[in-house]
């Protein structure tokens, strides 16, 4: 449902251009499997349709992916496909480039502004986590403890998660959250701290991790105390040994986002836009996210949809 | 800065003067009092408490009990700053530079010369350096790092440094320990034209001629207790050497007659080392040979390269020496200090607080660096061993220490030099080199080093003495060698040198003469 | 008297475990579940890892070096054992894949250990490279090795065979507190009681002594970084078996815990002066705190604040002990 | 003889100069794009930040301390100032709100730095706790503030009159490259020309000398700490000014970049010996090779991999010239 323009042949591409397209995947962080997956689909893929392609890794850090920017107009790339270290940090890159008449497509994570980028391609983490707290109470009903597991304090898609989810979970006062804390989308980091939590609490019902290393660290951690049986986790994002672990029920939930989809949909509009001369694309393209739980796990594999 | 005279009056004085440190009473009871353009002269054996005194008046340190008067008003002196600013500078005993500076930015630290804007006047300050180092060493560049200098260099610049604070009293704590003669000399005309000018100076040496010469009082220190002050116009060395150790001391030198029968254990060929930092040889072609049961000196002025030649032949140039060592007739192929003790040298090294001693350490640990194989057991280190190990030297040198555990940082200078020596012994080498060996120790422990040399050498050692003092040389050699910018210029019988010839050899002029001559 | 002396500096030595007993003592009075023999272990068996590394960095700091590497090695290490673990090594020229066995990968993880700290050596000792740039450098080469290694992403799924490095218990102690105790026993009796252990005093003491006492002092550094490399191993091992994943970014700003462990533990930066024993009560303070925090389910915002706080007030009260004596 | 010794001394201090010539003759050689204007500016503009922080670590590090706290200090006076400029602070006993102008923020972001800073001193100088340990609690503390103050949040949208700090140019240079090389000449004249400069190599050189000296130790250590707290917050306004937006974990970890810049640039970690220029030279070499290694597209994962060895490489040839000679 994604590439419906296909490959097309180098020679088209070489005429078409008269300057070679070369395309800049600048990516939030390469710490994590999701993003590698985001940030190597999306090049590969530029790569498929004949541009040229290179992957940058932020580091998380808004400062080091303004240098990339700077770097990547001085050395004259022709577009960029940007997954944003932060929604409002990240405008400022965005403009120089557009100052320097480079169009910027964001992925996964938007941008708070409607007119510096030319696409943004994003999944919606706070309505997915709305989804993932309604199956929540509902597979672990009114009534419980819980903890929560926040991703990394400074950074606002730890947030917009957390929101979504207690947007709905809140609402029933039955369910208590007996331990809110962070684990910097950290496996070791979720392992640790689950384990402290433990120490502390016996009749825990559920784990809400705002990612799925996380999710993966505190079910490694119930386990070690034999608590794995009695406690549902959820985790976010979709990742391979999620995916696995829920059809081996050992998690609960996760939510997927589409990493593939989002990368590939932007390295074809970078080359629509560079190839084809094509502008007219909508600011803002909802890529949807979807509850996998153990009754819709045959539809997935790791990181999107089975084909 | 001249005051008018009042000579014999009192400017700083020091009465019941108590000063504990863990398991020693350093100062106990002390009086004393410095008359105002007086040389008062300080002496005392290794730990008498020379240097807690001076530290006391001069703020360095606070006394347990007492008080310090200057100008007959008592005073409390919280840290050095506020003795300076009331006159009282110390050269101190331990060099007090800092090493990445420059002589003049040494000198002037604390107290720079600067413009109307605050920035430093640089040539300013190095224009006066220059003129106050003219009077003692005027090869010292002001502007050359002073890590750069050799350790008799840096201690000009010590005593520049205390010069030019235009102090009222000025502590001098052993100032020329390292330094030639020719800056002795120097030194002592300054002392006397300050003490025209109504400087008080307080001098502390183990060089007894030395004090004697330049002294107009003489103050005597033993186990902490002030014993006696004296005239210096009227004292003699027998008193003084005396009231120190509270007996009559034998005569200092011993000297055993050499073993005539014993083979030749070093023979050092054609020896050169390219210097790093002037990158010219400081060692230049040396070759020389000892036998077992013999005392072999090798005298120079500062800088002649000695120092140089005995860390090449104990390995620690491999890189830029060249030449042969033979040791016991076997051509040893040294490249470094840990070959050089199993080929059974041993070298105790002129600067103890950087190379011969690891300050944070213990006196037992010390003792042990070199021969831990000894006091192992079953692979483990024995602490009964390594104690027992260390206590014999403590004894036999009689090293004043309260207990071995002890940190050696702690021990005056003298016994940190016995503390090197055990560690050099208990590895029982076959040739022992020794770099100033007596560098800033008293008579008594001199003398005991002294027959420690000979009873080694009567054991068949062979030793190596490098000093800068002509008389110790002649005192305790058999042989003594002359070296003069790198090169070796004479080599004595000891039965035939004298002072003279001797430094004769080490002049760099009359060495050209020597060469000419031939 | 002199024997009272050696008490005191005994005592004085031991100075951070008061700060631990009064944290202990603090945390037990807020909240009843701290003080529990669960976790007690669960507090060991988290800082195991950062107790393996400990030891390596405090023998480095006793040398007079530092080495920023360990976080890196630990992953790197990880990363290849799983990695060996999952799937055979194929040899083209040879016709055959290698398939190791649980033990024959780590074998091979430690001796990754042993390699990146002995190169972390001679470049210290060879090329005059300073301990500090050497292994920041190692710091991101291993890093970046890791993520070649492993794509970017996790290995997981280590089989029964590797779960038991850090997941099981024996005699009623997990295995990673077993390994953790038996190298602190381990290396307690090297730096006290071996020739190595003195000479590494001596190093860090002084350099220029210890060479004209004798003592090989390039050959003791390599040493000393050898053996961080393979703790730094070890902790890996640990860590990924625990995990039953090894993560591409394991052990990322983990130099810098355990720096502050050493140095909470008493052990001097400028080398010489220190111990093994200071380190692991060190590692006891970080892992009470943060086990401790969490417990009391303190915000973690506030967390940082909290914990930074503490580490400074614990220091404080320990150093002014010292200097008012 | 003494003028010939000083010229070559000169020359040695810079060795690092040599090893960035080489560094930018080989990137030129290798991507055309390199040897621009364009990009000279770039890389100048990039290494502002570090070389804000370089600054004020290398006079921490001459002194003979360290400061790991300069990355959280450049976040948290970024966000106070960043929050100064966006909403009032509500004063309730007063009964008014305090709205600050974009000028008294940025007075306020800087005293923040200072006190900071002067914290950092205090510790170290009357509690006698380790700079090492006071500058890592204080890293936890100001971090832990910094995500108290923005509740995790960035803060943006700072308007045209803060946006001058870190976008515009003037005489065709970016305003940070004109703050950043005002600094360095600032500091330059104060560590060369003033007595506080020269108080700061003496310490660090030798302390106690320094203090026999009769210079205030203490008093110098807590100004060259405060120093290095205002430096901070200049980089994180010149930071927050660039992105327009205050990150709660803006410079996380720069403390080892901003350390691997002064040692690069050939200050010695002991104290004592280096230089201010010698440290931007440091932040030159980095900001080189990150930009060279985009320029020449490497991949991320060899990025890691090739800086780490450029760097090694560079420094061993340093050393090496150096203990050749
Ligand atoms: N900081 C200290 N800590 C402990 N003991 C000390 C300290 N300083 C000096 N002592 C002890 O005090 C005594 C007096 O030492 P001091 O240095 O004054 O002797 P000295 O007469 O100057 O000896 P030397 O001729 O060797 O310099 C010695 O026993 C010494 O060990
Ligand atoms: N003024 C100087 N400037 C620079 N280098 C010097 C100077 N004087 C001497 N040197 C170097 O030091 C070398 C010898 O120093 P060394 O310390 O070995 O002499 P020494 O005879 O042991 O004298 P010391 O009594 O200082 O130990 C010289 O050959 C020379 O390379
Ligand atoms: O979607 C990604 C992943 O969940 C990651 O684990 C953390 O950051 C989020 O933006
Ligand atoms: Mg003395
Ligand atoms: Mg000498």
């Amino acid at each position: 449902n994604t590439s419906n323009t296909g490959t097309s042949p180098k020679s088209e591409n070489l005429g078409t251009g008269n300057k070679p397209r070369r395309v800049a995947v600048i990516i939030s962080t390469l710490n994590n499997p999701w993003f590698v997956v985001l940030g190597e689909t999306a090049r590969d893929r530029a790569i498929e349709l004949g541009d040229e392609a290179t992957l940058f890794d932020s580091q998380n850090d808004t400062a080091k992916e303004a240098a990339h920017f700077d770097n990547v107009i001085a050395a004259g790339y022709t577009a960029i496909i940007f997954n944003p270290t932060d929604a409002d940090g990240s405008i400022a890159n965005v403009k120089r480039a557009k100052e320097a008449g480079i169009p910027v497509f964001c992925i996964d994570r938007e941008i708070n502004s409607t007119d510096a980028a030319t696409a943004q391609l994003l999944s919606d983490n706070y309505s997915g986590c709305v989804e993932l707290g309604k199956y929540f109470v509902e597979s672990v009903g009114e009534e419980g403890s819980y903890v929560e597991l926040l991703g990394l304090v400074g950074d606002n898609n730890t947030w917009n998660r957390s929101k979504g989810f207690h947007s709905v979970v809140d609402r029933y006062p039955g369910l208590k959250m007996v331990a809110q804390q962070s684990a910097d989308f950290d496996r070791n980091k979720a392992m640790e701290v689950m384990e402290s939590i433990l120490q502390s609490q016996d009749d825990l019902d559920a784990v809400f991790c705002g990612n799925d290393a996380m999710a993966m660290g505190a079910y490694q951690a119930l386990l070690a105390a034999g608590k794995a049986d009695q406690v549902r986790v959820f985790g976010y994002d979709g990742s391979d040994d999620v995916v696995t672990s829920i059809s081996q029920g050992k998690i609960a939930a996760t939510v997927m986002q589409y990493p593939k989809v989002m990368a590939r949909t932007a390295a074809e509009y970078a080359h629509e836009y560079l190839a084809n001369g094509k502008r007219d694309f909508e600011q803002k393209i909802p890529v949807n996210v979807d509850l996998v739980t153990r009754e819709n796990i045959g539809d997935f594999t790791g990181f999107g949809r089975k084909e | 800065m001249i005051r008018p005279s009042t000579a014999n009056q009192v400017v700083l004085a020091a009465e019941g003067i108590v000063k504990r440190y863990p398991g020693v009473l350093a100062l106990n009871q002390v009086d004393f009092a410095i008359r105002s353009g007086e040389v008062h002269g300080l002496i005392g054996e290794n730990g008498a408490g020379k240097s807690t005194l001076m530290h006391i008046l001069a703020g360095v340190a606070q006394p347990d009990e007492g008080i310090i008067r200057l100008d007959d008003e008592p005073v409390r002196f919280a840290n050095p700053r506020e003795a300076m600013d009331r006159g009282i500078s110390l050269v101190h005993q331990e060099l007090n530079l800092v090493p990445w500076l420059s002589v003049a930015e040494n000198i002037f630290l604390g107290r720079e010369l600067v413009s109307g804007l605050g920035l430093i006047r640089s040539s300013e300050q190095n224009r006066q350096c220059r003129t106050l180092l003219a009077d003692l060493d005027a090869t010292i560049d002001p502007r050359s790092e002073v890590h750069r200098l050799r350790v008799g260099q840096q201690q000009v610049v010590e005593i520049a440094k205390a010069l030019s604070s235009r102090a009222r009293v000025i502590f001098m704590d052993e100032p020329t320990s390292a330094i030639s003669d020719q800056e002795v000399e120097s030194l002592f005309r300054l002392i006397r034209s300050l003490r025209a000018a109504g400087i008080s100076i307080v001098y502390v040496s183990h060089k007894l001629d030395e004090l004697l010469r330049v002294s107009d009082r003489i103050t005597v220190l033993r186990d902490g207790r002030l014993v006696e002050t004296l005239e210096a116009a009227t004292a003699d060395r027998e008193t003084i050497v005396r009231l120190m150790v509270g007996r009559k001391l034998e005569d200092l030198y011993v000297h055993s007659p050499a073993i005539p029968a014993r083979s030749e254990r070093l023979r050092v060929n054609r020896l050169t080392m390219i210097s790093r930092k002037a990158r010219r040889p400081a060692v230049d072609g040396v070759s020389f040979s000892v036998r077992g049961g013999e005392v072999f000196g090798i005298f120079g002025l500062m800088g002649a390269g000695r120092t140089e030649l005995l860390e090449s032949i104990f390995g620690l140039h491999p890189t830029r020496t060249t030449g042969t060592v033979t040791i016991d007739g076997q051509p040893s192929d040294i490249c470094s200090p840990e070959q050089a003790l199993n080929s059974g040298l041993g070298l105790v090294p002129e600067d103890r607080k950087h190379q011969g001693l690891i300050l944070g350490m213990s006196v037992e640990q010390n003792i042990s660096l070199s021969s831990l194989a000894e006091i192992e057991s079953v692979g483990l280190l024995n602490a009964r061993r390594e104690r027992e190990h260390a206590q014999r030297y403590v004894e036999q040198f009689s090293i004043k220490t309260p207990t071995v555990k002890q940190p050696v940082r702690t021990l005056s200078g003298g016994n940190q030099q016995k503390v090197v020596l055990s560690k050099v012994l208990s590895r029982q080498p076959g040739v022992l080199m020794l770099d100033e060996p007596t560098r800033g120790i008293d008579v008594g422990a001199k003398r005991e080093v002294y027959s420690l040399v000979d009873r080694l050498k009567r054991e068949g050692m062979a030793i190596v003495v490098v000093s800068s003092e002509l008389p110790e040389l002649l005192g305790i050699a058999d042989r003594v060698m002359v070296m003069c910018e790198g090169r070796k210029t004479a080599e004595f019988d000891c039965s035939v040198a004298n002072e003279e010839v001797l430094m004769q050899a080490a002049v760099p002029g009359a060495d050209a003469e020597v060469e000419r001559g031939k | 008297m002199s024997d009272k002396l050696t008490i005191w500096q005994h005592a004085s030595r031991l100075q951070p475990l008061l700060v631990l007993i009064l944290m202990i003592v603090a945390m037990s009075l807020l909240s009843d579940r701290f003080l529990t023999a669960a976790n007690g272990w669960n507090i060991m068996r988290q800082i195991s890892v950062n107790v393996c590394l400990s030891i390596g960095m405090t023998m480095v700091i006793l040398s007079g070096g530092i080495d920023l590497s360990v976080g890196s090695v630990l992953a790197l290490a990880g990363a290849i054992t799983a990695g060996l673990i999952k799937s055979a090594v194929p040899m083209p020229w040879l016709g055959v894949e290698l398939q190791f066995t649980t033990w024959g990968a780590i074998v091979c993880g430690l001796i990754v250990g042993w390699f990146l700290g002995w190169f972390n050596g001679q470049m210290i000792t060879r090329l005059k490279i300073p301990p500090f740039v050497a292994t920041l450098g190692m710091l991101s080469i291993a890093r970046g090795l890791t993520m070649l290694w492993t794509k970017g992403f996790p290995i997981t799924g280590l089989g029964e065979g590797f779960a038991i490095l850090g997941t099981r218990t024996a005699l009623g102690a997990p295995t990673p507190v077993w390994i953790a105790a038996g190298l602190v026993g381990l290396f307690v009796v090297i730096t006290k009681k071996t020739r190595l252990g003195r000479s590494i005093y001596a190093v860090g003491g002084n350099e220029q002594t210890a060479r004209l006492s004798g003592l090989n002092v390039n050959r003791i550094k390599v040493i000393v970084y050898s053996l961080a490399g393979v703790l730094s191993a070890v902790a890996g091992l640990i860590m990924t078996s625990r995990l039953d994943s090894a993560q591409p970014n394991a052990g990322m700003g983990y130099e810098l815990d355990s720096i502050a462990a050493v140095v909470i533990g008493g052990t001097s930066l400028s080398g010489g002066r220190g111990s093994v024993l200071g380190t692991v009560i060190g590692c006891l303070i970080i892992g009470v705190l943060n086990s401790g925090l969490v417990l009391l389910d303190v915000s973690p915002f506030w967390q940082q604040v909290v914990k930074g706080s503490v580490i400074l007030v614990a220091v404080a009260i320990d150093r002014m002990r010292e200097s008012g004596e």
